[in-house]
């Protein structure tokens, strides 16, 4: 495919969306896990925290969240000092990303937690391990084998979501493409190569996903229950 | 000190980036001739159009010269210099075919547009009761359609028209009936506060006009001119 | 308005097909046998490859370039050619790859004994699905199900790339003509959150319906039935 | 040993409600069956008894292909299922219909109940009734209702499984087995987790289950239960019968040493 | 009932291991557990008998707080329990802390075993040990190994749970529990799934632990099991203690009626 000479801007999009997409991977999970601990917590504040958080983020569109955050701050910050403060693109679109994947993280952790049985969880606390401990050793690994497929949906689609950064001044895959669209009049050609791009990256994804998939369902592999 | 300068990137021939990452067109040729009249060391940056309006107001840069139209909603939030060219609409039809321009003739036929731009506002306005009004997100998807063959004919910005009926793509269209003129002035967007730059830049415009260095540039785009 | 009434058909309409299309696939995708399962494969990792806005791209502007296309009659003329169907198409298409994924997790994830126990009363291998797997893979999959009925709503935005003037064009238009655009984006914000918040509800009145068993484990225990007893307790003595 | 071929012959007669030859598993390298044979004629309740692990529950998981067999045969009331070697080298029936209408004939209560924890106790009890047995709803749930009644749990209809005590939910699998009126009947230490009391009434059900001639094969640990209640006791060790005869053989006199000491721990 | 005042009078002279006061468990209105009292001591066996549903499980869970008890005190070595009521009107620690260390140092062995399913045996055995009391990697393996010795499942080690045969994960909820060296125990059923030979064995290390010092609580439908090994028994009935002291007492002259009932079954 001719690209007349635009293939390294891609490239460097490509980079920015998958700087993007893992930082913010990251965040989200944790934030996804927390979520969706305060949703089965006892406490009522924290149910009621989480339950605004998914609510409301999950409810407006991410273009606006991200609109929000970047502008929202600097906005802020200029009220306070009353000088313009750079605030980085990079670090405002990763946080509204995060944000953005770990409400809907919080959801997919939600019903994993949910189907792994009682016993589990009360073995752990009979034998004295602390709430983090039967959290993190017994629950979290358990947890994966019934989360990695909605997990995975929703990487997919953070993966897509960081085209939204363009509009705060990042150049990521799909803002390239649109301006070499724009340059050569060959719009066809580089949405194409954006999406065999995408597709290359969700081939990559989906045998990661699978490999993880794999190992998190090996103790259960020929087991009778 | 430097003053920057956001541009869209996407509108050719007025705005793109070019393979090597750089920025150019008529825009960007404009604002390096202002700056070398103002004597300012200048910065271009490219930003998408989504975002221009707000990243101005919160100084991320300090003009925006991206072929944005004056208008009086704008105005409510930033200033605008004067003009430095006029838009005017054009309707674009496949070459070889009969299609003349007024509303009686054009009646149940489909014209497209790009959503919010002045073009698809011009055509909802005075042919929205008589054609099938298609709007566009991008004017990329408006091409696509004409020659996909789903669109009759197309309102557009007649310039960057231009710039695609001279690329291969567009070459089997050209342009019907007379220019529309619907008194759309492209200027500079400053902060609404930002006076001085206002001024500095309404000399400059002037001055670049009068001296030739503006017909010199705008020939190197287009064959008449679009002061 | 009309864009809010335009998004809420797009997603109830496709949110019901892709879900019909995402059980078989699914199903196919577990199999062991390679013909069966290699088209899902193709099919999933296709549609949650690429962007939205690329499919609708594809069945908007790309199936218009075939001309055999143009000949079918009223399916082009009422259906292929219509932006509104082919958001439709496009929606439900993609929306189907992502909830086979989810699907096709939850039955691998119903435990074992309660398949086993199944099989053993003689239950064929579809009385297993449609009586015991898919409902238990239902009711593991409702949260995250929410979440792609929910992504689903407002990439429906897409749908005005193709000229259909759902909520977000709806709003692209008013900016057009106001340029206020961040107020517009907070006012089409407001809306989406509206609309998310009834179907985070329906989703959690689904969830009560089909988990209830987990529900009443954990805390609802005053609802439960007083009546419930252990005849074998009773005295049989005194 | 011999026992067994005795056995054999004197059903040769009549056709043996369910017959089983030479039946191997492997898990891997490990051979947890190794050539198990075993006829049972209509109205025999045979214990299964045998240490942890000598594959008592392996055993009864193949009888209905629960478990793939590596090796053997198996005919229920003179038909045989049909078995075909898989890649991975076990056996798989051949025509999923004929194993779906053999399970519906055999039934199975697990060791660790199994029930489906997000229908209610009645629903566990309706379904393959309704299903696989095509009744109608209304007949489906008076029998329920009956078995519930019968196992004394009628209160707990409309309980689900998470709300019920581990006797309770054994009572409520063994209900949700007997609903389907299997021919053969596979229980799984089926009182493990019941009372003196109802351990009694269990037996009490299995003996008029026996009565009116259904075959029981059952995994036990309860040797007053293997000696009180069974027709025939099969002594497993390590994958083998090491011993298989009446109860009033095996417990007094039993041939092998391995037996011996087994039953000698039963005080 | 009175055995239960004497029982408290006669050990107050030095502290009890673990001290339980008027407990109380409601589900809704089903009330499970009305006013159970208990009092233990250092080395004591105390057996709890009853029929299915009466509480058994219910009363253990309790004392750990798995279930949250709707009044009552619970006091171990001296250290009494803190407890505050929820909005919920149940009971819950107050110091998450103290109820941790507590747990600790109680023992618990489900009646579902509840193995991790995710870990290999060695890995369940190894774990709280080393989190919970900070034992070296190579201390705690050492530990279970030994353990895993004890069970007769040292070949095993690497296996998942899932792998193996009821009697044998029971084994390993049994290894689990004891590597934590706790100083009361609570059995929840322990010999239901093993055989015979199993049953003695488990019954000779309890006996090994009691002559340590330690106390167990042991809910247990075997009898035998109960009269050989207990020096308390505890008869449940419809949540309420009807019958507690030594087994020579329980088992020959009860005082309840519906404890001599209770027993006749168990033939
Ligand atoms: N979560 C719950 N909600 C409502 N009722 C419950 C719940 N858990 C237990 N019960 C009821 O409490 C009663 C006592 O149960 P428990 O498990 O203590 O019995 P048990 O004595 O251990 O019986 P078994 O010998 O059968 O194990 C039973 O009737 C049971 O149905
Ligand atoms: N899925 C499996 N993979 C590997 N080994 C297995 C598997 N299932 C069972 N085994 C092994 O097979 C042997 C026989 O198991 P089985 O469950 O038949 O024993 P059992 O006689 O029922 O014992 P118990 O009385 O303890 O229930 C055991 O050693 C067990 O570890
Ligand atoms: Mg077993
Ligand atoms: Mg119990």
């Amino acid at each position: 495919m001719d690209l007349h000479g635009f293939g390294h801007l891609l490239l460097a999009g490509t980079w920015i969306t998958l700087k993007l997409a893992f930082t913010s991977l990251f965040f989200g999970l944790i934030l996804g896990l927390l979520g969706a601990a305060a949703k089965l917590s006892p406490i009522r504040i924290l149910r009621w925290i989480a339950t605004t958080y998914t609510t409301l983020i999950r409810g407006i569109p991410e273009l606006l969240l991200v609109l929000i955050i970047y502008f929202g701050t600097t906005e802020i910050l200029l009220r306070m000092f009353d000088k313009y403060i750079e605030i980085s693109a990079f670090a405002a679109g990763v946080t509204a990303l995060s944000i953005a994947f770990g409400a809907y993280a919080t959801e997919v952790f939600r019903s994993a937690l949910q189907e792994i049985p009682k016993g589990q969880r009360e073995s752990a606390m009979a034998i004295g391990m602390t709430r983090w401990q039967t959290f993190s050793r017994i629950l979290l690994p358990q947890l994966w084998r019934v989360a990695l497929p909605g997990l995975g949906n929703l990487f997919l689609v953070l993966l897509k979501d960081t085209a939204l950064v363009s509009v705060i001044g990042l150049d990521d895959l799909m803002r390239q493409a649109y301006v070499a669209a724009g340059f050569t009049k060959l719009p066809f050609t580089f949405y194409l190569m954006a999406a065999l791009i995408y597709l290359l990256l969700t081939i990559i994804s989906m045998q990661v996903i699978r490999l993880l998939e794999k190992r998190a369902n090996r103790p259960w592999q020929g087991a009778r229950s | 000190d430097t003053i920057r300068i956001a541009t869209e990137g996407a509108y050719a021939p007025f705005n793109f980036i070019d393979s090597s990452g750089q920025p150019g067109g008529f825009d960007v040729e404009i604002a390096n001739a202002l700056c070398e009249q103002m004597q300012a060391t200048c910065e271009i940056v490219t930003q998408d159009w989504d975002g221009i309006i707000p990243g101005l107001r919160a100084r991320r840069y300090d003009a925006i010269i991206a072929s944005m139209s004056i208008t009086e909603e704008r105005e409510r939030v930033v200033a605008f210099t004067e003009p430095y060219y006029s838009n005017v609409l054009a309707f674009v039809g496949p070459k070889g075919t009969e299609m003349p321009t007024d509303a009686d003739s054009l009646k149940g036929k489909t014209l497209g547009a790009q959503r919010a731009t002045i073009a698809g506002q011009y055509l909802e306005d005075t042919l929205g009761s008589v054609v099938n009004v298609r709007l566009y997100d991008t004017q990329d998807n408006a091409y696509l359609d004409l020659a996909s063959g789903r669109l009759d004919g197309m309102v557009s910005d007649k310039f960057p028209a231009y710039d695609w009926l001279t690329s291969e793509a567009g070459s089997a269209f050209e342009f019907k009936g007379e220019d529309i003129d619907i008194d759309d002035k492209i200027g500079i967007a400053v902060r609404q506060n930002d006076t001085e730059l206002k001024e500095r830049f309404n000399a400059a415009i002037q001055a670049i006009v009068e001296n030739g260095t503006y017909a010199e540039i705008n020939a190197k785009y287009f064959p008449f001119s679009i002061y | 308005m009309d864009g809010v009434w335009i998004t809420l058909q797009l997603v109830l309409l496709s949110g019901v097909i892709g879900f019909l299309m995402a059980v078989p696939l699914a199903l196919m995708r577990i199999s062991k046998n390679p013909w069966l399962w290699v088209f899902p494969y193709c099919y999933i990792f296709f549609f949650r490859g690429t962007p939205l806005l690329v499919q609708i791209f594809l069945v908007y502007y790309g199936l218009s370039q075939f001309e055999s296309l143009r000949n079918l009659g009223w399916i082009w003329t009422d259906v292929l050619s219509q932006p509104y169907w082919c958001a439709i198409i496009a929606f439900s298409l993609n929306t189907s790859a992502y909830i086979a994924e989810l699907f096709r997790g939850a039955i691998q994830a119903v435990p074992k004994g309660e398949t086993e126990a199944a099989q053993a009363l003689g239950m064929s291998q579809r009385q297993q699905y449609q009586h015991v797997i898919l409902p238990r893979a239902f009711g593991i999959i409702l949260p995250a199900y929410g979440n792609e009925v929910i992504l689903m709503l407002k990439g429906s935005a897409l749908a005005s790339t193709i000229t259909l003037l759902d909520l977000m064009g709806a709003t692209r238009g008013a900016i057009s003509r106001t340029y206020l655009s961040l107020e517009f984006f907070v006012l089409a914000g407001f809306i989406y959150l509206i609309l998310t918040a009834v179907l985070i509800g329906f989703f959690r009145l689904l969830e009560n319906l089909f988990n209830a068993h987990q529900r009443a484990q954990d805390m609802k225990i005053n609802n439960l039935d007083p009546q419930i007893k252990d005849k074998h307790l009773e005295d049989s003595v005194r | 040993m011999n026992n067994n071929t005795d056995q054999t012959q004197a059903a040769s007669a009549k056709i043996p409600t369910l017959e089983v030859n030479d039946l191997y598993k492997r898990y891997g390298t490990l051979e947890v069956l190794k050539g198990i044979s075993l006829t049972a004629n209509e109205g025999d309740v045979i214990s299964i008894i045998g240490s942890s692990g000598s594959g008592k529950s392996t055993f009864l998981r193949c009888l209905n292909l629960l478990e793939k067999p590596s090796q053997g045969s198996i005919a229920l009331k003179g038909e045989q299922l049909e078995l075909i070697k898989t890649s991975d080298g076990q056996l798989e029936a051949r025509k999923r219909r004929q194993l779906e209408s053999m399970r519906a004939r055999i039934g199975f209560v697990f060791q660790n109940f199994n029930l489906w924890p997000h229908l209610t106790i009645l629903e566990n009890i309706l379904l393959a009734q309704v299903v696989v047995k095509g009744r109608s709803k209304a007949e489906a749930r008076e029998r329920a209702e009956a078995l519930l009644e019968k196992v004394g749990l009628a209160g707990k209809a409309r309980a689900y499984p998470g709300h019920l005590s581990g006797g309770q939910q054994q009572r409520i699998a063994i209900a949700r087995t007997l609903a389907m009126d299997p021919e053969v009947l596979l229980f799984d230490e089926p009182t493990s987790a019941l009372d003196p009391e109802l351990v009694n009434e269990v037996l009490g059900v299995m003996q008029a289950l026996a009565e009116e001639g259904r075959t029981m094969l059952i995994v036990t640990h309860e040797m007053r239960f293997a000696r009180d209640v069974s027709s025939q006791v099969m002594f497993l060790h390590q994958g083998r019968v090491e011993e298989f005869g009446p109860p009033s053989q095996v417990f007094t006199q039993p041939n092998s040493d391995r037996c011996k000491a087994f039953l000698s721990s039963h005080l």
